[in-house]
């Protein structure tokens, strides 16, 4: 077996190290150095990986112990596990240099190695997520990934974020029961736990038309858990406070990656436990894409009418979530893929978007509402340009990330002409949507202040130019990268669609 | 009838379940909610755990020269339902303090009071 | 809020007993009114206790300045104000998402196999080769605690790093800090201490001293036969954790928190956790790279045998132990 | 054996209801210990003893006892009516 190979275990292993040792740290600065040089070796890992293994067009199993498949733990990588791993490393890194500031402004200085010890935890969980071919494993990270997500909403201390963090807290354990619950009725029918021997038997079941009511009760309930864990539309009552009041790191953490996390374990299970025509055939994708559909254009619609501008950002994610279940629910290969790549591309812009949100508030004399923010842009360019480029690509502009899974969720959509039609109509509503609240904002940041506003700017402006904070080069670099990234995922999307779908091939 | 008697501890883990779910959804006050979801967990533990069990076999810890399978009990739900165990009492302790913190600020555990509080305060 | 409406609209009828409305009032230790010769007189605090139901209950002076009781009165007006309509609709949604959900789920449990036959699904390969190989592969008479240790690992392993993950949230949020002076905590915390102090609880005291050693020694008995017998490094760390909970409700923290200091907390229960991922890792490895990397298995049945099973179960009990001090400590006191 | 397993089912639902129902907090958490108890004893007749050991030790104990700490840290352990 090649070395590398060990990749997926060395990473999951090499992050709970770190978690754990890292309250062992006094010193503020060598913890987030610590922490910064585990992220980026687990990002040069995940990135070997993921370049053989697309060149090799190859995918493995990895006994974790002794003994072989249905006895013990195993993980299982592809190049589009790794590919996520790959991404996810990268923007737990950026997110995390991007928002240092934040983070020593917001958290008590106690609590920050423990604040670290969270992410540690938090990244390891979701690489287990990610890699895990075993359903129970699944559930135990899903756990750790809950208690994590929860901290780093909590690390800043305000009233807000307390209440905040334990609604998610609530929602999410909710979640985990019912997931839990559809993992016990599966295990009862099937008497396996790792996903390939599931697979077996389920396939034996579905064609005999045995245990079907148990069947689609379990996976309705592990996409039911997996649902509210992720904020699907009419679950999502815990984001907007949870993202929008948190620390900016935590912001972009959560919106960017945790939510993504659930969702390729969705993807897996989809392909890896039930094979997505037997999903079709128990009409759980339909329900995903009404599901879908309403949460693209509710998720917007609140968004419109939201002045906070994180809350704002953090409804345009349930939106954006709506899109990658409407892809999912499509049923079709296409589908899947359009969905694979929002993942990545939301992934690369919600974090832009709330670094960049958090750089202008700073500017402006960390006032969230809309109104203070007029003119902010001008103020701090680099910040502008990042929510800009953010917008666009929410929106859907050419040249920008979160362009080609429009087009692909439109073709994946031709099969069936009902499909096409809920589908053209939602894509066209939820563009103009996000165009209706993503183009003031950033008309308005990029305007110059109004006249009668001169003497309230004056009385806090005297404040904002005593107080005006020093540009931070990490936030600036990070900015930058993140914009970099964007146009790339934007322009060259036809390469990385490759790549995902030889990654969803090899993951059947 | 015959479902029933076949099915009881199924039947009484839904229904845990469900009162378990019900509490957690309507009981506005912390402490009933955190109760109620441990209601919950320990009811989809009950579930699992009666899946390990077959009449006439006794417990798995298996003595010298009786390997036999027949002997015992399946060990892989116990051994699933501790992990759930260790699980549950973490979550529900992270739960208790953080019904604490909000009571040391806002001086009650009810959830909908302390919503409001806390709108109000950051107006 | 709504168990309080709920509660109201029965006070009235409570007259018309049925079963269910008596065993609510049993469960709250209402008496059935014909008990009373003169109910009058026991209805009246009743009544009135029901009427002033959304008042706070009466708190320790030291613990609630006066505003916060006023904003906390404010929050039950607002509630009234504003979400009252809200919240008819969220029980009522709430009421049927629910009943469907349960229904649902009893219509799937009763299609599924069976209780207790050896024909179902779930007994498979899988079962028999962890029973009837287990000893030869794992050196554990215990077949659980070889599948949680030994075969099924990482699981266990993700189920340590929660208890870790979760002392360290609650320590997130709990900690007093050093440099920001928590008055009211400090309060609190030396007005519980004088109170310790005051409170010559003999029964507690010598209780304790008798229970604690006995709880501690049984918790080390589980944990160190965890491969032979019932029980294990979970069940044993949390005897262990109970019986220091014991003890430091009985003679005051300041005894136990001499020994099990912050830093050595973190210490111990990192080095245990280390361990355990050191032990796990190089089993991982040596498993997937087929390295060989056996380890004696020892004779079945002693105490030395079983592989890193006993060392495991150790490092798990240490870890268990400490975190559900750690709890306690925390949630009584706010530091360890 | 049969008679004995209905009799803890039905006392293990009798638990959860009057939990639901009862206003005193202190009163659920001991209600709640209960409950505990006696899924253990389900799990022994179940044959098995681990989770009966450990649902004894950690559901009727640990977590009984930080339910009460974090009772008497919200104040609920004095007075007649917590809600």
């Amino acid at each position: 077996m090649p070395f590398v190979y060990n990749v997926p275990f060395f990473s999951i292993i090499l992050c709970m190290v770190g978690g754990i040792v890292t309250p062992f740290f006094r010193n503020r600065r060598l913890t987030q150095i610590v922490n910064a040089c585990l992220v980026a070796a687990v990002f040069a890992m995940s990135l070997t990986l993921f370049i053989i293994l697309l060149s090799a067009e190859d995918s493995f199993t990895y006994m974790m112990g002794h003994f072989p498949a249905p006895w013990g733990n195993e993980l299982r990588a592809g190049p589009l596990e790794a590919l996520m791993a790959m991404v996810f490393s990268a923007i737990m890194l950026l997110s995390l240099v991007g928002g240092m500031r934040g983070i020593n402004d917001d958290i008590r200085p106690t609590r920050i190695p423990l604040y670290y010890t969270m992410m540690n935890f938090l990244l390891s969980s979701m690489l287990a997520l990610i890699y895990t071919n075993d359903m129970f494993t699944a559930y135990v990270f899903i756990e750790i990934n809950t208690i994590c997500a929860c901290s780093i909403v909590m690390a800043k201390d305000s009233g807000m974020t307390v209440v905040a963090t334990i609604r998610y807290l609530i929602m999410s354990l909710l979640g985990s029961g019912f997931f839990l619950f559809g993992v016990s009725i599966l295990y009862t029918i099937t008497g396996h736990l790792l996903m390939s021997n599931v697979q077996q038997s389920v396939i034996a079941l579905a064609e005999s038309g045995q245990y079907t009511v148990p069947l689609v009760t379990s996976l309705g309930l592990m996409v039911l858990g997996l649902a509210i864990k992720s904020a699907l539309y009419p679950f999502h009552s815990w984001l907007p406070n949870a993202h929008g009041s948190s620390t900016t790191a935590s912001s972009a953490i959560l919106s960017g990656l945790v939510l993504k996390g659930y969702i390729i374990l969705l993807v897996k299970m989809c392909y890896r436990v039930f094979t997505p025509e037997i999903m079709a055939s128990l009409h759980i994708t339909e329900v995903m894409f009404v599901l879908g559909v309403l949460g693209m254009i509710m998720g917007s619609v609140k968004a419109l009418r939201e002045t906070h501008i994180k809350r704002m950002i953090a409804y345009s994610s349930v939106a954006q979530i709506g899109y990658i279940f409407m892809g999912m629910g499509l049923g079709t290969t296409v589908g899947i893929m359009a969905a694979c790549f929002h993942i990545l591309a939301h992934a690369f812009t919600k974090p832009m978007l709330f670094l960049s949100a958090n750089g202008l508030v700073d500017v402006s004399g960390h006032q969230y509402e809309m109104k203070a923010l007029r003119g902010a842009a001008r103020r701090d360019i680099l910040s502008g340009i990042g929510f800009t480029v953010g917008a666009l690509s929410m929106i859907g502009i050419p040249l920008f990330a979160g362009f080609a899974p429009k087009i692909f969720l439109g073709i994946g959509s031709m099969e069936s002409n009902f499909h096409m039609i809920v589908t053209f109509l939602a894509l066209a509503l939820s563009t103009l949507l996000n165009a209706l609240y993503y183009v003031p904002a950033v008309v308005a940041f990029w305007s110059k202040p109004k006249q009668p506003q001169a003497q309230v700017q004056e009385a806090g402006g005297a404040v904002l130019h005593r107080e005006m904070p020093k540009r931070s080069v990490f936030l600036l670099s990070s900015i930058g990268v993140f914009i970099v990234l964007n146009f790339v995922l934007g322009i060259a999307y036809g390469p990385i669609m490759q790549m995902i779908t030889t990654g969803l091939n090899l993951l059947g | 009838m015959e479902v029933i008697l076949s099915h009881y501890y199924d039947i009484a883990s839904v229904i845990l379940f469900g009162i378990g779910f019900f509490t957690l959804l309507l009981h506005r006050n912390l402490i009933k909610k955190i109760i109620g979801l441990n209601i919950m967990d320990t009811s989809i533990f009950l579930f699992l755990a009666s899946k390990g069990y077959i009449f006439g076999r006794v417990a798995p810890i298996v003595s010298e020269g009786a390997t036999n399978a027949e002997l015992y009990i399946n060990p892989v739900p116990s051994g699933l339902v501790l992990t759930g165990i260790v699980v549950s009492v973490s979550v529900s302790a992270f739960l208790l303090a953080l019904a604490q913190r909000l009571y040391k600020k806002y001086k009650t555990i009810n959830l909908d009071e302390i919503i409001v509080l806390a709108k109000k305060e950051e107006e | 809020m709504s168990n309080s409406n709920f509660n109201q609209d029965k006070k009235p009828n409570a007259h018309s007993k049925t079963p269910w409305k008596a065993f609510a009032g049993w469960v709250n230790g209402e008496y059935p009114e014909d008990t009373f010769e003169k109910p009058e007189l026991y209805q009246v605090p009743e009544q009135a206790h029901g009427a002033h139901h959304q008042e706070e209950p009466e708190q320790p002076a030291p613990a609630v300045p006066e505003q916060d009781a006023i904003q906390a009165g404010q929050g039950h007006f607002l509630l009234k104000e504003k979400f009252t309509r809200f919240y008819k609709v969220y029980i009522v949604l709430s009421v049927i998402i629910g009943c469907c959900v349960v229904g649902v789920l009893a219509f799937a449990v009763c299609s599924l196999p069976p209780y207790g036959y050896a024909e179902n699904p779930v007994n498979n390969e899988v079962s028999e080769k962890y029973l009837e190989d287990g000893l030869a592969d794992t050196g554990a008479t215990n077949a659980v605690a070889g599948m949680i240790l030994d075969y099924r690992a990482f699981d266990t392993f993700g189920e340590s790093t929660v208890l870790f993950v979760a002392v360290a949230a609650v320590m997130m949020l709990m900690k007093r800090s050093m440099n920001k002076k928590d008055e009211e905590g400090e309060r609190l915390v030396a007005h519980e201490t004088a109170i310790d102090k005051k409170d010559q609880n003999l029964i507690l005291k010598y209780g304790a001293m008798i229970l604690v050693p006995f709880i501690i020694l049984f918790g080390v008995y589980v944990i160190l036969n965890g491969h032979i017998s019932p029980g294990g490094g979970f069940s044993g760390g949390a005897m262990i954790g109970g019986g220091l909970m014991l003890y430091a409700l009985a003679f005051g923290h300041e005894k136990i928190s001499k020994v099990i200091t912050y830093r050595a907390f973190t210490v111990t229960t990192g080095c245990a956790l280390l361990t355990y991922a050191g032990c796990k890792a190089y089993s991982f490895y040596t498993g997937a790279n087929h390295l060989g990397g056996d380890i004696p298995k020892g004779i079945a049945g002693a105490i030395i045998s079983g592989g890193f099973i006993l060392p495991l179960n150790i490092c798990v009990g240490i870890t268990v132990a400490f975190t559900m001090y750690g709890f306690y400590a925390l949630f009584s006191k706010g530091e360890l | 054996m049969m008679v004995l397993e209905f009799a803890l089912i039905t006392f293990l639902i009798v638990c959860a209801v009057a939990f639901t129902f009862s206003k005193r907090l202190l009163t659920s958490v001991i209600i709640f210990m209960a409950y505990s108890l006696i899924m253990s004893i389900i799990w022994l007749i179940m044959e098995s003893p681990d989770l009966a050991i450990t649902e004894a030790a950690v559901g009727a104990g640990v977590t009984s006892v930080l339910l009460f700490l974090a009772l008497k840290k919200v104040n609920a352990l004095k007075g007649k009516k917590d809600e």
